[in-house]
């Protein structure tokens, strides 16, 4: 704790400047000055659960750009865009999903669907966030996109907007129980069919296994 | 977005037989078979030796790397990274401390950076010899294999002298290097340099014109830009089907803002560009390493980093140019000393789905030139 | 009992002709040992040549630079758990190594070693031979069903489908060169092995060089089909280890897998010797008939005595350069010990070719003539065998369509052509 | 001792007809009631190398290699290679002698009548008949003359018999073109 208070965590603004300039963002980059003047007021509570915000860290400031503006108007409230250390995101809400998705493709060039993935806030009342991360070839830019879903809802599926979600998918519903609609073969993908439980759930036990498959499968008492 | 994208689509595994029409196979690849390159199973299709269809079952090397992590505190995952892609160790070590540094808002000092560049960059021509060896024995010439594995001990060589392993290094730590380059280093990296080049010429003599070759890579597990980027394969799968990008010139990380090298791309998408582009990612590489070696600063090598890591809360992407491709770690940080999540995006799993688009209607010969051509690393796909 | 023995070496026809049981026994004998051996060997020098084309070393470790591993090895077959697949058809699994093996043995009767050493000589001798090295591939389909399992399956249907294909380019080459033996006074060919070797003798050319570049084509196609035939790299489809673990013998083991091996290098040394005999003089020295000179005859008869010296010095060399450790005490020994054997048969054959030389007609110049048909026979022979290694270290692997293709769209095209061409030649000149 | 070893004449011929024979009787019987089709084909080679050896033994080596490389070597391996593709697991359940077997009955009985007929009538139109079959090289000469020595065979197959051996091939290629229809749906 004492080192950690020790960090010369640089302020907001140098930081701003420093990381578009390591990204070489250029669209970006006007987009984070912008955002400069404007009071860190919001401290994010979408992303951010549970911890509170440390007072040296750098904290997700509202990201503003043409983009942005764009789809502002048309969702409203629904969509937040925000930047933290240089990385832009949406948050937004669960209805946008395909849509927003298909629009980044379509009209931002946002050709490249980098990863899908989930995290798990058993705290919380919607307890995964789902993350797209895109990419942009004529853009040069990354952008995620974030979502929250509660346990047991399920999310549309993006294989028909990028061919490449189809194991990533797979993947999260793996590892999360997250339901895909509209997913072609949405079965496990690392785990055994059959298995029982979601291991990255914060409530799977880093020595849990499903002992019964184990048992079953492998002929062995026990697979520890 | 279309049936041709759809890895099951044409895999109707129900189909009636009818007679006198030619038997249809359903072949079972793996998981243990001696091209699959560890334990990739891939359920194939044929109608005679013809690929109607594939289905890749991975994750018998499963290990869990991501709940590992969370397990973890962030120095203590940091070798479990090296054993993803073990023939890229370095690559791995390289993408996951910088991530880190990113989330914690440091930087690593600039010869931390440059030590970073030459191994990562001599860690790349061993992870490409070692895919040219197996490629080339997968096609069935067995000399190259011996020929490639003589140069890479070279490579090895140098990571042992540094840091004392020669495969999974873990040779970097969050905020630099913990090793300062031992006496001599620098002379030996350009020996390696002058011994390398003409050996990569030598591969080239035994496979660049040879008939063979040609005739069994050439318009063999052709992907198109198009979908190749639909499919997020990236990498010199990527670039071979004409599409010039990489992270290191797209998104410069570490060093490579300082150095001159050119992005070799393919035409066709076929597995013989795929192997030229992977020859010329080989010399880029060697370009890389002199202009570092030479141009190698004084100064630390370690960042201002606290003993004990702990980011402030938020959530990072941080993604690297890694042999296979892109290789990105998203971190979430709630503020303790371990990791909320990790999650690796390994750049062999995501191009290992194109599989099946590049072999539908091929040989069983072409799937496994295919499959040594997606240079995959199962320990990467199952983490 | 001499006269037995004796009624054989005075005569100048094969066992079989003559219809001498007792030769006859005695060469198959001889033959199954010099194959079996000879495949022993093959198998060593496979492991050092393929090594030293890769940087390595190879077997060093089991006897002086590991000349007694194919021993162990064979040792090691024999001992080891005879597996049969539970779902297998047991009888055929047993039965199709012995198919192998027995037709690539059985075409060793009609393969002429020198102008009497043959088991026999048969008026069909190359088409005997054809057919039988054909049955081969009967004990690679059946094992390949037999085993009830994909990978020997495909890799069955491969290698028959790839050898009936080549066996047509391959006799058709084999055609040319029986055309070749045709023309001569009589205007009669012969399918007799030893006759085609005669014509070759009578025309006083090699049927390589015959109406080059006639002949050699016809020698190319057959020395491409031959690989393919035997299922060796770059055509080694039915086997590749890469696509079909190890083809039609994945599920063999132990013994019956050696029988496979054994029947594979025999098959290889057979093809050879065909090549040998329709193109290469078989069993004749370089230039029988511009350097007759009994000087010349005497030179070219010290030749297998000089090899086998030049291989003892070679053993000799390595028993120097040994590291002087006592743990290579033992080897050194050893490649000592052979070394002095290797000396010692240069040694006897030397003198059989000095004491052949000076008693004409004797016991000793038999001798003197059948080691010299002998040797080069193997002499040439050896040269296949070490081109198949080279192959093998050199190229990747055909595709199977692609093996195809070359078989049908190029290799018969050419070989047709080649014989038509042969035929019209021939009668014109 | 010495003279019947170097006199050429074949040894054991009694032995090696009898043995010859009944190898060809016991496979074309196990090729008629093996219910697994390999095993049919295993055992129908093993009859047609018997009788390639009959040839051998009648002084006909050319028939004898033309036995062995076309039959043996080559129908036999695309059968093998036909009844490999063959769901076997299916065939082998089917009913091994199907309705047809009264004609089946009738046609062999018939050939063998013939058979017969042939052997007690037609003794006259062998031309070697009365002669010993195992001493003396007569019967080997005039054997060998007969249809022995390759460039008889082709003198025969290219002057006498050109129309039947010419007809013996449109046959084979009006089969061929059957079979390409039968499974080509598309051509």
């Amino acid at each position: 704790m004492a080192e950690d208070v020790k960090t010369p965590a640089p302020p907001p603004p140098p930081e701003g400047e420093k990381k578009p300039t390591a990204e070489k963002t250029a669209e970006a980059a006007p987009a984070v000055a912008d955002a400069k003047p404007a009071a860190p007021v919001k401290p994010a509570a979408a992303a951010k659960p549970a911890a509170p915000a440390k007072p040296a860290g750098p904290v997700p400031l509202p990201w503003t750009s043409p983009l942005v503006e764009k789809y502002k108007a048309q969702y409203g409230s629904a969509l937040e865009a925000l930047t933290y250390l240089g990385q832009n995101y949406f948050a937004v809400d669960r209805s946008l999903i395909p849509n927003l998705l298909r629009l980044l493709r379509d009209e931002e060039e946002f050709d490249y669907c980098v990863d899908i993935t989930a995290v798990h806030y058993p705290k919380r009342e919607k307890q995964f966030d789902v993350i797209w991360i895109l990419y942009s070839f004529p853009r040069n830019e990354r952008v995620r996109v974030k979502t929250q879903i509660a346990d047991g809802a399920s999310i549309p599926s993006s294989v028909s907007i990028w061919a490449t979600a189809n194991w990533l998918e797979r993947e999260v519903y793996d590892m999360f129980g997250i339901q895909f609609d509209g997913h072609p073969d949405l079965k496990r993908i690392l785990l055994p069919d059959g298995w029982k439980g979601h291991p990255l759930r914060k409530d799977y036990g880093i020595l849990q296994q499903d002992q019964e498959w184990v048992q079953i499968n492998l002929g062995i008492e026990s697979g520890q | 977005m279309n049936d041709r994208l759809d890895p099951m689509s044409n895999l109707d595994l129900d189909a009636p037989d009818t007679y006198l029409d030619s038997n249809e196979l359903i072949i079972n690849m793996g998981p243990q078979h001696p091209a699959t390159h560890g334990v990739l199973r891939v359920i194939l299709k044929l109608d005679g030796e013809k690929v109607l269809g594939t289905e890749c079952v991975i994750g018998y090397l499963h290990r869990g790397v991501e709940k590992i992590a969370e397990n973890r505190t962030y120095t203590m995952f940091n070798p479990y990274v090296d054993r993803m892609d073990y023939v890229a160790a370095v690559s791995n070590g390289l993408g996951y401390c910088e991530a880190v540094e990113k989330l914690l808002n440091v930087e690593a000092p600039a010869r931390a950076k440059y030590i970073r560049v030459i191994l990562t960059e001599l860690n790349r021509i061993a992870s490409h010899q070692l895919w040219l060896g197996t490629h080339a024995l997968d096609i069935g010439a067995m000399t190259p294999l011996f020929y490639t594995f003589r140069d890479r001990e070279e490579i090895l060589k140098i990571f042992e002298k540094y840091c004392g392993a020669r495969l999974t290094t873990h040779a970097f730590r969050i905020g630099g290097c913990q090793y300062e380059t031992y006496a001599g280093f620098e002379k030996d990296v350009k020996n390696f340099l002058t011994f390398v080049a003409p050996k990569i010429d030598e591969y080239e003599t035994l496979l660049t014109t040879n008939r063979i070759w040609l005739e069994r890579t050439k318009n063999v597990g052709i992907i198109s830009a198009a979908d190749a980027i639909a499919l997020g394969v990236t990498g010199p799968v990527l670039r071979a089907s004409g599409v010039k990008w990489d992270l290191r010139k797209a998104q410069p990380y570490a060093a490579y803002a300082d150095f001159d090298f050119e992005i070799p791309i393919g035409e066709n998408g076929d597995t013989y560009d795929r192997y030229l582009v992977r020859m010329a990612e080989m010399r880029q590489s060697l370009r890389i390493i002199e202009q570092a070696v030479n141009g190698i600063p004084e100064g630390p090598i370690m960042g201002k980093v606290p003993k004990v890591i702990k980011p402030p809360v938020g959530e990072i992407y941080h993604s690297i140019e890694a042999p296979k491709g892109e290789l990105g770690y998203f971190i979430v940080s709630d503020g303790s000393t371990q990791p909320y999540r990790i999650r690796v995006r390994p750049p062999s799993f995501v191009n290992l789905q194109a599989l099946d688009i590049m072999v539908r209607g091929l040989l069983v010969a072409d799937v496994i030139a295919v499959i040594g051509t997606l240079d995959i690393v199962l320990g990467e796909v199952d983490r | 009992m001499p006269n037995f023995i004796m009624s054989y070496l005075g005569s100048t026809l094969t066992p079989g002709q003559a219809g001498n049981q007792f030769w006859a026994l005695i060469y198959v004998l001889i033959i199954f040992a010099g194959v079996s051996v000879a495949v022993i060997a093959m198998n060593w020098i496979e492991r050092k040549a393929l090594a030293h084309f890769q940087i390595r070393l190879g077997p060093m470790r089991v006897g002086p630079h590991g000349l007694l591993q194919p021993f162990a090895d064979a040792l090691k077959l024999m001992l080891k758990e005879d597996i049969i697949p539970s779902e297998a058809d047991q009888f055929v699994f047993w039965v199709a190594p012995l198919i192998g093996l027995l037709a690539a043995f059985t075409v060793y009767t009609v393969i002429p070693f020198g102008p009497s050493q043959a088991v026999s000589d048969m008026n069909i001798g190359i088409l005997f031979m054809l057919g039988v090295s054909s049955l081969g591939v009967l004990g690679i389909v059946v094992a390949g069903w037999a085993s009830n399992s994909h990978y020997p399956l495909i890799g069955a249907l491969r290698s028959s489908a790839q050898m009936v294909s080549y066996e047509v380019a391959m006799g058709l080459a084999v055609v040319s060169a029986i055309v070749m033996t045709s023309l001569n006074s009589t205007g009669t060919g012969t399918l007799s092995m030893i006759g085609i070797v005669q014509a070759q003798q009578q025309q006083g050319v090699w049927f390589i060089f015959k109406f080059f570049p006639l002949g050699f084509i016809a020698f190319g196609i057959f020395a491409i089909a031959m690989v393919a035939e035997t299922n060796r790299a770059p055509f080694d489809m039915a086997e590749a280890e890469s696509e079909l673990t190890a083809g039609y013998h994945t599920e063999y083991s132990g013994l019956r897998w050696s029988l496979f091996m054994l029947a594979e290098y025999a098959a290889m040394i057979a093809v050879s010797s065909i090549a040998v005999t329709l193109w290469l003089g078989g069993w004749m020295r370089p230039f029988p008939n511009l350097l007759h000179a009994p000087a010349w005859d005497f030179i070219f008869s010290l030749f297998p005595g000089l090899t086998f010296g030049a291989l003892a010095a070679i053993a000799l060399l390595g028993t120097v350069r040994m590291p002087s450790h006592s743990f290579f005490k033992i080897q050194r020994v050893g490649l000592a010990v052979f070394a002095g054997l290797l000396g010692l048969i240069a040694l006897l054959l030397l003198v059989i070719a000095v004491a052949g030389r000076s008693a004409d007609s004797s016991l000793a110049a038999r001798f003197n003539d059948g080691i010299g048909y002998v040797y080069w026979f193997v002499l040439k022979v050896s040269v296949f065998m070490y081109l198949f290694i080279w192959y093998r270290a050199t190229w990747p692997r055909y595709r199977f369509d692609q093996l195809m293709k070359i078989g049908w769209k190029v290799m018969l095209p050419i070989s047709l052509g080649v014989l038509v061409v042969t035929a019209i030649v021939g009668v014109i000149f | 001792m010495n003279s019947a070893l170097s006199a050429g004449a074949p040894v054991a011929t009694p032995f090696f007809f009898y043995m010859l024979s009944g190898l060809a009787v016991i496979g074309g019987i196990l090729v008629i009631t093996r219910r697994n089709a390999v095993h049919s084909a295993l055992a129908l080679i093993v009859t047609l190398l018997s009788v390639a050896g009959l040839y051998l033994m009648l002084y006909a080596p050319f028939v004898a290699g033309v036995q062995i490389i076309v039959y043996a070597g080559g129908i036999m391996v695309l059968f093998l290679f036909v009844i490999m593709l063959v769901n076997i697991e299916r065939a082998s359940k089917d009913r091994r002698f199907n309705r047809i077997w009264p004609i089946g009955l009738v046609a062999a009985c018939t050939l063998m009548g013939l058979f017969v007929s042939a052997f007690v009538k037609g003794r006259a139109l062998f031309p070697d008949r009365g002669m010993p079959l195992s001493e003396g090289s007569n019967t080997q000469e005039i054997a060998k003359a007969l249809y022995g020595e390759v460039n008889r065979a082709g003198q025969y197959t290219f002057g006498q018999y050109t129309f039947a051996f010419e007809i013996a091939s449109l046959l084979l290629l009006v089969a061929i073109l059957g079979a390409v229809i039968m499974t080509k749906k598309k051509i």
